[in-house]
């Protein structure tokens, strides 16, 4: 697929589009449609696309691996806590009325910071599963069932020689 | 020294020797002379408790809301522990010549296990209700069981099978079946005289809970369930001393004895006629068993056989559910013990001066090992019933007992059984005595000293108990 | 501090897992998770003995939203015994798993492992700690996900790991599913998810065929989950596969919480009073109950790998909690949190001991404990100990939740049944005692690994055998907590203790 | 008549529900082959999903947002809300479930249950 223009341009145009509209999405979830996981879906989407497009190895190089887990762990970090953040202040857990002086603005603030790492997590786990099955396919064999059974008799073969 | 201490030294003797057998596993004379001594204190202690009058009670701790391990020693259980207590030093001391004589191995595991046998015993005897006494039995259980698998070949391990077996198996499928049936109805599990369960439970019930006792006791080993018996005679002979006359069978008839005065009630057994059953099984039993002892030419599954038989004396005792006959099945529990104890401790005499163990090969021993066949006629005596040996009383009073309650039939049965014990007991006192050697007797001398004293004390104590019998009636009739 | 403890409980481990996954080195990770689980078991103790204290439910508003609408952590008399037990075996399991998974997982994965560890426990603490019924099921899906991911780090050693692990995945996602799909029925019915708002909404339309429906779906479920006779198949390739450590926290802990589950739904939402329950749950648990244990045990008397072995008398075990339910009245109910307890100690002790010698010798055969009675004689009298208790010998803590069962049975007149749990727990003699047969009586054969025993091998092991003594010896607060517990679904009758 | 017809056509979205989660079920079990298996673990899964959304729409209800007229009715947002949590929890349990039937494959060389069977029994009895 390297090699066809067209999807080559066409998806140098798009993955910034899709980048971009996966930022709306995010955040502007917490007044209208929308959310960390649709966000985190679409801004996936944009990696995958570009690993498709252009080859396993130079999507790795846009994201190398080890901001998988990186990014899976500071999501959930971030949610957890900014729940943490409203018991620390004297509320309960995933209390955001104290997380700024008015709390209809702390209320804001926490679900954008609760929504930026549900977001970051899946973002991250949606690229992390395409690369680790992707990832595979030179070992990955599908065998269909006569196939196997092929292989079974070879085997028990090569165990009676 | 006041009851409560004396509890507490009874029940921890045994474990302190235990424990100083293992600390001085590698002395064997210090070994084997403080779990003597210490049973010799033993004795003397539980002599003291049973002088003392009824009623002290001891709670160790509450397992669970109301159901404690407490300890209230009754006449009952004060003379079942002064035979355990007495027995003890005896057994432990023939068991050091026996196992030094016979040049058994692992001496340190065997006294151990031992001395915990006979904590577990006097747990038994002296608990103060069935939950206490069902966590010893099955503590004595376990303990024996490396006892009866002493020598580790196939053989003792498949015995070890039948025992463990059989013994738990009746244990937690009926036994416990019925302390839980008897909580959940009578809502206490405490031994208190006259019973627990009159008005508590439909009489119609009656016979099926006392199944569950006469078979869940599976050491009192009412025929069918005796398998474990005679396979237990793999075992070195101190090791069947311990299993007939100091511990396990005599908890097991202990405990239907105590469950059948302190749980049924014998006035309420006789009301509702729910032992009538057992006096029956009891006689088959009896019979059976003398007969199979019969066919037997091994002299220690010979010696087997006769304690089922006799083991059914003292549950009859307790079926017949008359004040004199329970009296009569408590005192044989002592006359039994005195006497059976003898006759083992004279087989394995026989067995290490002698390295046999078929009857037909004793042949005119008792001219050599005279000491020995003396007490084991005396011993077989007593059991026989011939006084002036203990036997003669409890038998006496078992007899007595059926004819209150008009069980003329049972007056048959024990006569019959008493006549069976004489021919398969005295056939071997005979040919000891009056039958010419069949081979040479060449080198066979009497055993050695800390063997021939133990069994000469114990076959002198049949002796006594006839005389002091005052002493040992327990009065059930209040 | 004091009043988040509800929420700590649960988010300790769920955010130090993060962390844990982060961390590369081996021992950081397993430190910090030794730390975690230790916090919470200290804060689950502190919860129960807060609890009993105070004597009524707690309460905790996640972001102070009032129950209907938020959702509520409930630490009432049965969350507050079970956390201890899932927060305890999680701690000392930890303990062991240094040694374990050093031995058996790939120091790669170490961060990994501790990560999906943490996550597991945490799952668990969550499905007993949540007041609503939609989140157990995140919860359950929390912890079973992870579960399946340590099951399958099994692999590196022994590859059957995988297919159980798959397998377990498929029948476990179906068992949630079925209990969500009951979860819709109700939903619709009542238009609440909080359990204590469905207990009060249900009564209004328990006639209708729907909420029974219902019931089925989320009873069946859980028996899926909790690896009830017939639906265990999964338990015991899961079991015997995966990583000792894994097998040693799983077995004691996560068919406990789906037993927990269902009580807390069928008795805390369907109440004992709906109608058909008694009939149709109520009966059905006890006949699979008691074949259960009948099945499990016979499988495992003719088992020889002891993994495998002590997985079948699992499912014996959970058949045992299984007939406490289906005894249907509160002694029954604590006969079951009972032996929920006492179980997950001495299961807790056997798979310690035994994922030891497996670390060691590759496996845990009848064949690699022969003989080994002598050769380390310690952890083979924990294994002894952890099999005594597994028959209900006196004085272990499996006596007491068997005298217990036994007096549920009795109470409800159920006399053949009380007599058949008395054989077939008369039968794990025949296992056990193979084991020890093997271990002490026979010589160990010529040419078999030498296998060793240092003190940190055998302390995880032997806190569980100390813990299943002592609650055997002294069991009544145990018992009265239990009975507590038991009184939060079934209100107490006079007269019973 | 008209009332059974009602109730026929009524309900056609839990009929719906019922036929996906009876093939989905029927893959789960009948089928040997992993892949399979999770497809059919997802279709079964699918059908709860949709049994959830379709009981939080109200007839003639709008989307549940808030437009600041009150008697605009709208659609119960909450089964929503569950289902998006029960689709993530779906898509994990999948991946789960490709990932180790990559590794099964990888170890097993089959992802077939029977052949699987058959390669452990192999191996238990040389061993």
């Amino acid at each position: 697929m390297q090699d066809d223009v067209v999807i080559r341009v066409v998806a140098k145009v798009m993955i910034p589009a899709v980048m971009l509209f996966a930022l709306y999405v995010q955040f502007h979830g917490d007044y209208g449609p929308g959310g960390g996981f649709q966000a985190g879906v679409i801004f996936a989407s944009a990696f995958v696309l570009n690993a498709v497009v252009f080859g396993l190895n130079k999507g790795r190089h846009v994201w190398p691996a080890r901001y998988n887990l990186m990014g899976i762990c500071g999501g959930v970090l971030i949610y957890g806590l900014t729940g943490v953040g409203g018991m620390v202040l004297g509320e309960n857990f995933l209390n955001f009325n104290v997380l700024s002086s008015d709390p209809i603005a702390g209320q804001h603030l926490g679900i954008l910071l609760v929504e930026f790492g549900v977001g970051l997590t899946v973002a991250a786990v949606m690229v992390m599963l395409f690369f680790t099955f992707a990832g595979r396919t030179a070992h990955l064999r599908l065998l269909s069932k006569s196939d196997a059974h092929e292989r079974k008799i070879s085997a028990s073969k090569k165990r009676r020689k | 020294m006041s009851a409560e201490n004396l509890i507490y030294t009874l029940l921890s003797l045994p474990l302190l020797a235990s424990a100083l057998v293992l600390l001085f596993r590698n002395q064997p004379n210090l070994r084997d002379g403080q779990a003597v001594l210490l049973g010799i204190i033993s004795a003397g202690a539980a002599f003291q408790l049973y002088l003392l009058p009824t009623g002290a009670s001891l709670t160790l701790l509450e397992l669970a809301p109301g159901l404690t391990l407490s300890f209230t020693p009754e006449p009952l259980g004060k003379l079942f522990a002064l035979v355990a207590g007495t027995l003890w030093p005896l057994a432990t001391l023939y068991t050091i010549g026996y196992m030094r004589g016979a040049k058994e191995k692992n001496h340190t595991r065997f006294l151990f296990f031992y001395a915990v046998a006979i904590h577990a015993t006097m747990g038994i005897a002296l608990s103060g209700n069935l939950l206490t006494l069902f966590v010893f039995y099955e503590m004595l259980t376990f303990s024996t069981y490396p006892l009866v698998t002493h020598k580790g070949d196939e053989a003792a391990l498949k015995a070890g099978r039948v025992y463990l077996g059989i013994l738990v198996a009746s244990s937690i499928v009926f036994l416990l079946f019925g302390v839980i049936g008897v909580w959940a109805m009578a809502g206490t599990l405490d031994f208190v005289s006259g019973g627990i369960l009159a008005g508590k439970i439909d009489p119609f019930y009656v016979p099926a809970l006392l199944a569950l006792f006469a078979f869940g006791i599976g050491k009192a080993a009412l025929m069918p369930l005796h398998r474990w018996l005679p396979a237990a005679m793999v075992a070195p002979t101190p090791v069947s001393a311990l299993l007939h006359a100091v511990a396990v069978v005599k908890a097991g008839v202990f405990t239907v004895l105590k469950v059948g005065v302190y749980i049924f009630g014998i006035d309420f057994l006789k009301e509702t006629g729910g032992s009538e059953w057992l006096v029956w099984v009891a006689s088959f039993s009896i019979l059976a068993a003398s007969i199979v002892a019969m066919t037997k030419t091994n002299l220690k599954a010979r010696l087997a056989y006769s304690t089922v038989s006799q083991l059914g004396y003292i549950v009859m005792g307790m079926a017949l559910a008359t004040p004199f006959a329970a009296s009569g099945a408590a005192l044989h529990i002592a006359a039994h013990g005195a006497g059976k104890i003898t006759l083992f401790f004279c087989a394995g005499a026989i067995y290490v001066a002698h390295k046999r163990t078929d009857i037909q090969d004793m042949n005119g021993l008792g001219r050599t090992m005279p000491i020995t066949y003396t007490a084991f006629a005396l011993a077989a005596l007593s059991i026989i019933g011939v006084p002036p040996l203990a036997g003669a009383w409890s038998k006496f009073m078992l007899m007595g007992g059926a004819l209150d309650n008009g069980y003329l039939l049972v007056l048959g049965v024990l006569m019959v059984s008493s006549l069976l014990n004489l021919v398969y007991l005295g056939e071997i006192v005979i040919r000891g005595f009056f039958a010419n050697p069949t081979r040479k007797l060449k080198g066979v001398q009497e055993a050695p000293l800390t063997m021939l004293l133990p069994l000469s004390m114990t076959a002198l104590l049949s002796l006594a108990l006839f005389f002091a019998i005052d002493l040992f009636i327990i009065d059930f009739g209040g | 501090m004091m009043q988040h403890l509800p929420i700590l409980q649960v988010l300790l481990p769920l955010l130090a897992s993060p962390f844990a996954a982060l961390l590369r080195g081996r021992d950081v990770a397993w430190g910090l998770t030794f730390v975690t689980t230790g916090l919470a078991f200290l804060i689950s103790i502190a919860l129960f003995f807060q609890q009993r204290a105070i004597g009524e439910t707690m309460i905790y508003e996640l972001g102070n939203w009032a129950a209907p609408l938020g959702i509520v952590y409930v630490i009432d008399a049965a969350s507050a015994l079970v956390l201890p037990v899932i927060s305890g075996i999680g701690f000392i399991a930890t303990l062991a798993a240094r040694q374990l998974v050093a031995a058996e997982i790939d120091a790669r994965d170490h961060g990994l492992f501790y990560a999906a560890w943490l996550l597991t426990i945490a799952g668990m603490m969550g499905q007993v700690t949540t007041g609503d019924a939609f989140n157990i099921f995140v919860f359950l899906e929390i912890s079973s996900l992870s579960a399946y991911a340590l099951v399958a780090m099994g692999a590196g050693r022994d590859r059957r790991a995988l297919p159980a692990a798959f397998n377990y995945l498929i029948l476990g996602t179906v068992g949630a599913t079925f209990y969500v799909i009951g979860l819709g029925l109700l939903y619709m019915l009542t238009g609440t998810l909080n359990l204590a708002d469905l207990a009060e909404r249900l009564p209004h339309v328990e006639e209708t065929r729907a909420a029974f429906t219902a019931m089925a779906f989320i009873a069946l479920g859980l028996f899926l989950k909790m690896a009830l006779f017939p639906l265990h198949f999964w338990l015991v390739p899961a079991y015997a596969h995966a990583p000792s450590a894994v097998t040693a926290l799983m077995a004691s802990t996560a068919t406990k919480v789906s037993v927990y589950v269902l009580i807390r739904l069928i008795f805390g939402v369907f109440g004992v009073e709906f109608p058909g329950l008694a009939d149709a749950v109520g009966l059905l648990v006890l006949t699979l109950g008691i074949a259960g244990a009948f099945v499990g045990t016979l499988a495992a008397i003719v088992e020889t790998d002891l993994k495998k072995l002590f997985a079948q008398s699992s499912i014996a075990q959970l058949g045992y909690m299984a007939i406490g339910i289906g005894a249907m009245s509160a002694t029954g109910l604590a006969a079951a949190f009972l032996h929920l307890f006492n179980h997950a100690l001495m299961k807790g002790a056997l798979f310690l001991a035994i994922g030891m010698i497996a670390a060691q010798a590759g496996r845990a055969t009848m064949g690699t404990i022969q003989g080994a009675g002598k050769q380390i004689p310690i952890t083979m009298t924990a294994i002894l100990f952890g099999g005594l208790a597994l028959i209900g010998v006196p004085l272990t803590a499996g006596f007491i939740s068997k005298l217990y069962l036994i007096r549920a049975l009795l109470e409800q007149n159920f006399w053949l049944l009380a007599g058949l749990t008395f054989i077939s727990s008369a039968l794990a003699l025949a296992y056990v005692w193979k084991i020890i047969e093997a271990a002490w009586l026979q010589p160990r054969p010529n040419g078999a690994p030498v296998l060793r025993e240092t003190a940190s091998q055998y302390i995880p092991a032997w806190i569980m055998v100390v813990a299943t003594l002592g609650f055997g010896i002294y069991a009544t607060p145990l018992v009265e907590a239990a009975f507590a517990a038991a009184h939060v679904f079934i209100p107490s009758v006079a007269g019973a203790n | 008549m008209i009332v059974m017809t009602d109730q026929l056509l009524g309900q056609w979205n839990y009929y719906l529900v019922i036929i996906l989660m009876m093939i989905g079920f029927y893959g789960v079990i009948a089928r040997g082959n992993m892949v399979k298996k999770i497809v059919g673990l997802n279709i079964f899964q699918t059908s709860v999903f949709m049994l959830y959304i379709s009981m939080g729409k109200v007839a003639e209800g709008s989307a549940p947002i808030l437009t600041g007229d009150p008697t605009t009715v709208y659609s119960n947002p909450l089964p929503h809300v569950l289902i998006l949590t029960a689709i993530v929890v779906g898509v994990s349990t999948t991946a789960v479930g490709y990932a180790l039937i990559i590794r099964i494959q990888e170890s097993f060389g089959t992802i077939e249950d029977d052949d699987i069977i058959a390669q452990l029994d192999d191996e238990e009895e040389t061993a």
